[in-house]
C-alpha cells in the first residue's frame, strides 16, 4: 500500500489519496495518468493490470486500487 | 432518410403513435421494425450489412459466454481436485479460446468497415505511388457505396463484444434483441455511440405512455430542428462559398470561414444528436450525452472529454488503454525510462499510444489525408500542451491570473480557434491547400477587405445574417442555463402559458426561418459518413 | 439567399461540406483551382466563347452584332437573347439579373470548330476530331463535356448543322 | 379538470393553425404586380360558370383572345384557362377540373405546349398549379408536374415552399394576403403597348421532331375527355413568331387533326386574312399578341366558333348582357389605363414591362 501511494503522490501531490474516493468521478486522475500508474504498478509490483479492469471502481481510490492489485496477483 | 426531411417527420410520426398503442411487451419489436424500415430507406442493400454484423456478433458473443460457463462449470465440479497452478492453466487455456472467436469477430467486421470505406482510398494512394515511380499502370476504383451509419454501428457493437469478452456483461440471448441495439434507428445516422450495457437498461423495456417525457423528448427535437435547420443549414452557405473558392476568399475570409464552419458544426452535429436523443425519450429509452458545452473547455484534452464524447470514451476505453496496458508496450515503457530517465521516459510510451489512437480517429472519420492530418494534429496539440506544462507551472507561479474570468476567457477562445483551425481540414480540398489557406490568415489579413458588401457576397442576405446572430446569442444562453440543470426542467415549473409560448415560437422559428424546401441545398448531416 | 452568383450554384452542386475533401490530398481534381473555360470552346477571332461562360466580355470583344433579337420568355423567368454574327448565332440565358452563353449556333461554313469541322464537312471529319464517344438521336452526333454540347446533324452525308449547347445537370 | 385541459388543447391547437394559416397566406407570392400571370388561375372561382367556350393551354391563348369582342361581336361567352408555359398535362387536369364546374359545347386547345414532353421549370409550375383548388385534378396535375426536387406537400402546403420570402415581404404582401382585385378578364391577360417585330430568328435545327409520347398521350385523354362528354374539341395554333413553329410539327397536328376529325386552325397560315399587322399587334416583337392583335383574332375566330359549331348569340339574355356589361367596362377601363400609363412612362411599368432604352444594343 506504501509503495502504492508513493506512485500517486508523485503524480500529483496536492491530493489526497488515502480518503479521497472519486477520483475518476471528480476528474482527478486522467487517462495518461492511469497509463501511468499502470506502468509503475506493473515494474514495481510485477502486476499487469489488464485493460477490462481500467474502470472507475478500481481506480476510484487508492485502497480500491490495492484491492485490485491483490487480487490479481493472487489469481 | 435524413432527419430534416418531410418523410422522416412522418416516419417518427406514425412510430410515436402507434408505439404507445399496441401492447407493450411488442414495443421493442416494432422499433426493430421500424429501424430495418428506415434503413431499407437508405438503400435496402445496406440491411444486409447491418444484418450480417448483428449476426456475427451474436453468435460469436453466445459462443464466448458458452464458454465462460462451461468454465465455471468445470471448476465447480473439480473445485477440490485442482492446484491452483492447473486452475491458472485452465483458465488460460479458455481465455485464449476466448479471444480466438472475439479476434474472429473483430477481424469480420472490422474488416467490411475497412473494405467498405477504406478501399478507394488505398488504391487512390497505391495509383499516386504508381504514378510517383513512373509506372503506367493503374488500379481501378470500386464501386463500392458506404452503407449508411457503419462506422457507428459497427463501433457500437464491437464493444460489445469486447465487454462480453471482458465478462462485463453476459452475452445477450435473443438474437433480435441484439438486432435492435445494433440498429436502432435514431443513433444509426450520426452516434451517439452507446454501450450495451447502458442502453439494454431501457431498450427493452415495455413503457408507458409519459407525458412528462414525451413532452421533453419532442421540445429537445424542436430544439435539435432549430439549431439544425434553421441555423447550420443556413450559414452552410457562407461556408461554402469561402471554401469552394480559395482562390478569391483568403485571408480574413479564412478566419471568418473557419469561425462559420465552428458554428455550423456545432448546431449541425449537436442538433442531430438533440433530435436522436429527443426521439429516444419521446420512446422512453435512455440515450448517453454526447457534448458537454464543448466550446466552453479550456484545453484541448478538456475539449475532447465533452465533444463527441461516446467516441472518444470509445477510442479510451477499446483502444487507447488496451494498446497503452499490452506487454509490448509495458516492455517499451520500462526500455523508455532506462533509456531517456525517469521524466520523459514515462511520458513518451504515453505518447506513442496518443499518436497511434488519433491517427485512427482521424482515419475513422473518413477516408481522406484531410482527417488523418487532422487526427494527428489533435494528438500533437494534446503531447505538446503536456510538454508545456512546466512552462505554464512557471507562468502561473509568477501571475496569479489562473482563477480570473479574463484569464479562462483567453483558455477557452484559445481553445475554440486552435480547434476550429483544424477543424478546416473538414473543409478545404486536400491538406497542402488547407495550410495554405491557413497560411493567408497570417499573411493576408487584410480586415479591410472585410466590408458589408463582401459578407452580402457571401450568399447571406442582412436578414440571415440577424437569424444567425439571434441564433448565436440563444445558443450561449441555453448553454449557459445548462451549466446548473436541464433548461427543459427548468422550463417544466413555469407556467403552461410560458411553455406553449415556447413551443409557438419555436415552431413558427424552424417552419418560417428554416433553410429548408427548394432553393436551398439540401445538405446532409455532417457526420452522416462517418 | 437568392444572391448566390452562378459559381457558387454550381459548386453547390458538388458534394457538401464534409465530403468536398478529395480522397487523396496532393492531387488536386482536373480543372480545380483555375478559372479557364470548360467543355467545348468556340473560338473566332481570338475571342474565346465558352458555354455558360458570362456574355458581356465576350460581346465586348465580338464588337456589335449584326442583329439582335431578344425574347421575353412567359411571365419574366429570365429573356433570352440571341446575337447574330457573321457565320454564327450567339444565344445567350439569364440567371439572377447576368447574361450567360446558353448556345451558339453555325449559320454558315465560314466558321469552324476548334477541331476543325466546319458545316458540309463529312461525318468522318467529325469522327476523326472527336471521337466515337458521341451520343446519336436520328443523324444527331452529340459529344458531351464538363456542362457543354457539341451537336452535329448530318444530312445527306453532310454536316448541315453544328450547335454548341451549355447543358444544365 | 379533464373539461379545462380539453380546452385547452383545442385553444393550442386552433392558435397554431390559425397562425400558420395567416403565415400562409402572408407568404405566397400574390402576383397583384410585375408577375401578374401567376393569379391567372385562381380568378376562374369567382366566375359565374356556364361558358360556351373554354380555351385552355400557355401564354399563347391568354395573349390571343379577348372574350370580351367575343361576347361583343357574337355573343359568345368564354372563358381562357390558361397561365405562363401551361404544359399540356396541366391543360388536361385544368380541364378535367372545369368540366366539373360547366359544360361548354367547345374547348379550344393551343398546340405549342406539344412541344414539351418533361415537366421544364418550377416557376411556371407554380404558376399553373397553385392557383388551383384543392381537388383530385389538382392532386394528378402536381403529380405529372413536378421536377426533381419538388416535394408534393410543399404543394399542399405552400408555406413549406415559400416560407423563405419572409425576408422579401412587401406592403402589397399584407393588403392582398385575403383578397385580390379582378386583373384579367375571363382569362385574357390584356397588354395595349407595342414592340414591332424586327426580326425573327430562324429554327435551329433538331435531332428530333417527332412530338414526345407523353405530350401525345394527353392530347389522347384530351381527345377522350371532350369525346365523352360531348364537347367540340378545336386544335389551333396561334400566329405568334417565336418559338419557332416547325413545319414538321406542322404536319404531325394535321395529320393528328385529320385522325381524330377534329378542326386545327394554324393561324401562322392566316396572319393575313385575320389581318395581324406585326408593326402593331404584338407587345414583344413577335412572341405575343397585345390587345389589337387579340381582337383581330378574336372577331375571326368567333365567326368561325359560330358558322362552324352554331354557338348561339346570347346577347338577348337579359341578365347575361348585365354582367357582360361591367365586363366589358372593367375592360375598356383598363385599356384606358394602360394606355395613360404608356403615355407617362413610355412603357408599362405596373405590368413589369422593361424600359425601352434598356434593351437596346450597345
Amino acid at each position: 500500500m506504501e509503495t502504492l501511494l508513493e506512485i500517486l503522490k508523485e503524480l500529483h501531490p496536492e491530493v489526497d489519496f488515502e480518503n479521497c474516493d472519486t477520483l475518476i468521478d471528480d476528474n482527478v486522475l486522467d487517462s495518461f495518468d492511469i497509463i501511468t500508474i499502470i506502468a509503475e504498478i506493473s515494474s514495481e509490483y510485477d502486476v499487469n493490470i489488464p485493460a477490462e479492469e481500467i474502470v472507475p471502481e478500481n481506480f476510484n481510490s487508492a485502497k480500491a486500487l490495492y484491492a485490485l492489485i491483490k487480487r490479481l496477483s493472487d489469481e | 432518410m435524413l432527419f430534416a426531411s418531410y418523410g422522416f417527420i412522418l416516419f417518427i410520426t406514425v412510430l410515436f403513435v402507434v408505439y404507445y398503442l399496441i401492447p407493450r411487451r411488442h414495443q421493442w419489436k416494432l422499433l426493430l421494425g421500424a429501424s430495418y424500415l428506415f434503413y431499407y430507406f437508405s438503400g435496402p442493400e445496406n440491411l444486409l450489412y447491418i444484418f450480417f454484423t448483428s449476426l456475427s456478433t451474436y453468435m460469436v458473443a453466445v459462443k464466448i459466454d458458452a464458454i465462460q460457463k462451461n468454465q465455471a462449470l468445470f471448476l465447480a465440479a473439480n473445485s477440490g481436485r485442482l492446484s491452483r497452478e492447473e486452475r491458472k492453466a485452465y483458465r488460460a487455456l479458455v481465455k485464449s479460446q476466448q479471444r480466438k472467436w472475439l479476434l474472429l469477430c473483430l477481424i469480420l467486421n472490422f474488416g467490411v468497415l475497412a473494405v467498405t470505406k477504406y478501399t478507394n482510398f488505398t488504391i487512390a494512394n497505391i495509383n499516386s505511388v504508381l504514378r510517383t515511380v513512373g509506372s503506367g499502370t493503374q488500379l481501378s476504383f470500386w464501386s463500392l457505396a458506404l452503407p449508411m451509419g457503419i462506422s457507428f454501428y459497427t463501433f457500437q457493437t464491437m464493444s460489445y463484444i469486447i465487454d462480453v469478452y471482458r465478462g462485463k456483461h453476459p452475452a445477450e440471448s435473443n438474437f433480435f434483441k441484439l438486432a435492435l441495439f445494433t440498429s436502432f434507428f435514431p443513433q444509426l445516422v450520426q452516434g451517439p455511440i452507446s454501450r450495451f450495457d447502458d442502453l439494454s437498461k431501457t431498450l427493452y423495456n415495455e413503457h408507458s405512455f409519459d407525458i412528462q417525457n414525451v413532452n421533453r423528448g419532442l421540445q429537445r427535437i424542436m430544439w435539435g430542428f432549430f439549431k439544425k435547420v434553421v441555423l447550420a443549414d443556413r450559414i452552410l452557405v457562407a461556408v461554402n462559398t469561402i471554401i469552394r473558392n480559395p482562390d478569391i476568399y483568403q485571408g480574413v475570409f479564412v478566419f471568418i470561414g473557419m469561425l462559420f464552419y465552428a458554428y455550423e458544426l456545432y448546431a449541425d452535429f449537436t442538433g442531430g444528436i438533440d433530435i436522436t436523443i429527443g426521439i429516444a425519450q419521446v420512446l422512453g429509452i435512455k440515450v448517453k450525452e454526447n457534448f458537454k458545452r464543448p466550446y466552453f473547455s479550456k484545453s484541448t484534452a478538456e475539449y475532447w472529454r465533452r465533444w463527441h464524447i461516446t467516441m472518444g470514451t470509445w477510442f479510451k476505453d477499446y483502444l487507447f488503454y488496451p494498446l497503452s496496458v499490452s506487454g509490448p508496450m509495458l516492455k517499451f515503457s520500462k526500455f523508455s525510462r532506462r533509456r531517456f530517465g525517469d521524466g520523459l521516459g514515462k511520458r513518451i510510451p504515453v505518447y506513442v499510444s496518443t499518436i497511434l489512437v488519433w491517427f485512427t480517429t482521424g482515419l475513422w472519420h473518413g477516408a481522406s489525408w484531410n482527417f488523418i492530418v487532422w487526427g494527428l494534429l489533435n494528438g500533437t496539440v494534446i503531447i505538446v500542451s503536456l510538454e508545456c506544462q512546466p512552462l505554464y507551472d512557471w507562468f502561473h507561479s509568477r501571475f496569479h491570473v489562473k482563477h480570473t474570468f479574463g484569464f479562462r476567457l483567453f483558455q477557452v477562445v484559445r481553445t475554440v480557434l486552435l480547434m476550429s483551425a483544424i477543424r478546416m481540414l473538414d473543409c478545404y480540398r486536400d491538406v497542402p491547400l488547407t495550410f495554405r489557406m491557413l497560411g493567408t490568415m497570417f499573411t493576408r489579413f487584410n480586415v479591410s477587405t472585410l466590408t458589408g458588401k463582401a459578407l452580402m457576397g457571401l450568399g447571406l442576405g442582412m436578414a440571415d445574417y440577424m437569424v444567425l446572430l439571434v441564433g448565436l446569442v440563444a445558443l450561449i444562453a441555453v448553454s449557459l442555463l445548462q451549466r446548473d440543470g436541464s433548461v427543459r426542467n427548468k422550463l417544466a415549473v413555469k407556467p403552461a402559458a410560458v411553455r406553449f409560448a415556447v413551443y409557438y415560437v419555436l415552431i413558427i422559428s424552424i417552419l418560417v426561418l428554416g433553410a429548408y424546401g427548394m432553393g436551398y441545398d439540401s445538405s446532409q448531416f455532417i457526420y452522416n459518413q462517418f | 439567399m437568392k444572391r448566390l452568383s452562378l459559381i457558387i450554384l454550381l459548386s453547390l452542386l458538388l458534394t457538401g461540406c464534409s465530403s468536398g475533401a478529395d480522397p487523396v490530398s496532393g492531387e488536386a481534381p482536373e480543372g480545380a483551382g483555375d478559372n479557364g473555360p470548360a467543355g467545348y470552346v468556340f473560338e473566332n477571332g481570338g475571342v474565346a466563347i465558352a458555354m455558360h461562360g458570362e456574355v458581356e466580355p465576350i460581346l465586348q470583344a465580338l464588337g456589335d452584332a449584326m442583329e439582335y433579337f431578344e425574347a421575353e420568355s412567359c411571365a419574366f423567368q429570365g429573356m433570352e437573347k440571341i446575337f447574330t454574327y457573321s457565320g454564327f448565332e450567339l444565344h445567350t440565358y439569364e440567371m439572377e439579373g447576368v447574361d450567360f452563353v446558353a448556345a451558339l449556333v453555325f449559320l454558315d461554313d465560314s466558321v469552324s470548330t476548334k477541331e476543325g469541322v466546319y458545316l458540309f464537312s463529312g461525318l468522318e471529319d467529325i469522327l476523326s476530331a472527336y471521337g466515337d464517344g458521341y451520343t446519336k438521336t436520328n443523324d444527331m452526333y452529340s459529344y458531351d463535356l464538363d456542362g457543354s454540347r457539341l451537336s452535329f446533324l448530318i444530312e445527306n452525308d453532310e454536316v448541315t448543322s453544328i450547335e454548341y449547347l451549355a447543358v444544365t445537370e | 379538470m379533464f373539461k379545462k385541459r380539453f380546452l385547452t388543447a383545442v385553444a393550442v391547437i386552433l392558435i397554431m393553425t390559425g397562425t400558420l394559416y395567416l403565415l400562409e397566406r402572408l407568404l405566397m407570392p400574390k402576383h397583384v404586380s410585375a408577375i401578374v400571370e401567376g393569379s391567372l388561375i385562381e380568378e376562374y372561382y369567382k366566375e359565374e360558370k356556364g361558358h360556351d367556350v373554354i380555351f385552355v393551354g400557355d401564354c399563347e391563348v391568354y395573349e390571343s383572345f379577348s372574350p370580351i369582342t367575343l361576347w361583343e361581336h357574337y355573343g359568345i361567352t368564354s372563358y381562357i384557362r390558361g397561365s405562363a408555359q401551361q404544359l399540356i398535362w396541366q391543360s388536361y387536369y385544368l380541364l378535367e377540373e372545369t368540366l366539373k364546374y360547366e359544360k361548354p359545347e367547345v374547348v379550344v386547345f393551343n398546340v405549342l405546349a406539344m412541344q414539351y414532353d418533361q415537366p421544364q421549370k418550377e416557376a411556371y409550375n407554380r404558376m399553373a398549379l397553385d392557383g388551383m383548388r384543392m381537388s383530385l385534378s389538382k392532386f394528378k396535375s402536381i403529380r405529372a408536374s413536378m421536377i426533381e426536387d419538388e416535394k408534393f406537400i410543399e404543394y399542399l402546403f405552400p408555406l413549406l415552399r415559400y416560407h423563405s420570402r419572409w425576408s422579401e415581404l412587401t406592403a402589397e404582401d399584407l393588403r392582398y394576403m385575403f383578397r385580390k382585385g379582378k386583373l384579367f378578364h375571363n382569362g385574357y391577360y390584356m397588354r395595349v403597348d407595342v414592340k414591332p417585330v424586327e426580326t425573327v430568328p430562324r429554327g435551329r435545327k433538331l435531332a428530333d421532331y417527332q412530338f414526345g409520347k407523353n405530350a401525345y398521350y394527353y392530347l389522347d385523354r384530351m381527345v377522350e375527355l371532350c369525346k365523352e362528354s360531348d364537347i367540340e374539341l378545336v386544335l389551333i395554333k396561334v400566329p405568334s413568331l417565336y418559338p419557332y413553329w416547325y413545319d414538321e410539327w406542322e404536319a404531325q397536328m394535321e395529320d393528328y387533326a385529320q385522325r381524330h376529325g377534329l378542326m386545327y386552325i394554324n393561324f401562322l397560315e392566316l396572319i393575313e386574312e385575320v389581318g395581324i399587322d406585326f408593326a402593331q399587334d404584338t407587345y414583344d416583337a413577335g412572341l405575343h399578341l397585345n390587345v389589337t392583335g387579340a381582337e383581330k383574332m378574336s372577331v375571326y375566330f368567333g365567326k368561325v366558333l359560330q358558322n362552324t359549331f352554331g354557338l348561339e348569340d346570347r346577347r338577348n339574355e337579359v341578365d347575361l348582357s348585365r354582367a357582360w356589361q361591367q365586363k366589358a367596362d372593367f375592360y375598356y377601363r383598363m385599356k384606358e389605363d394602360q394606355y395613360r400609363e404608356l403615355e407617362e412612362y413610355g412603357y408599362l411599368k405596373s405590368l413589369g414591362a422593361r424600359p425601352p432604352e434598356s434593351t437596346a444594343v450597345d
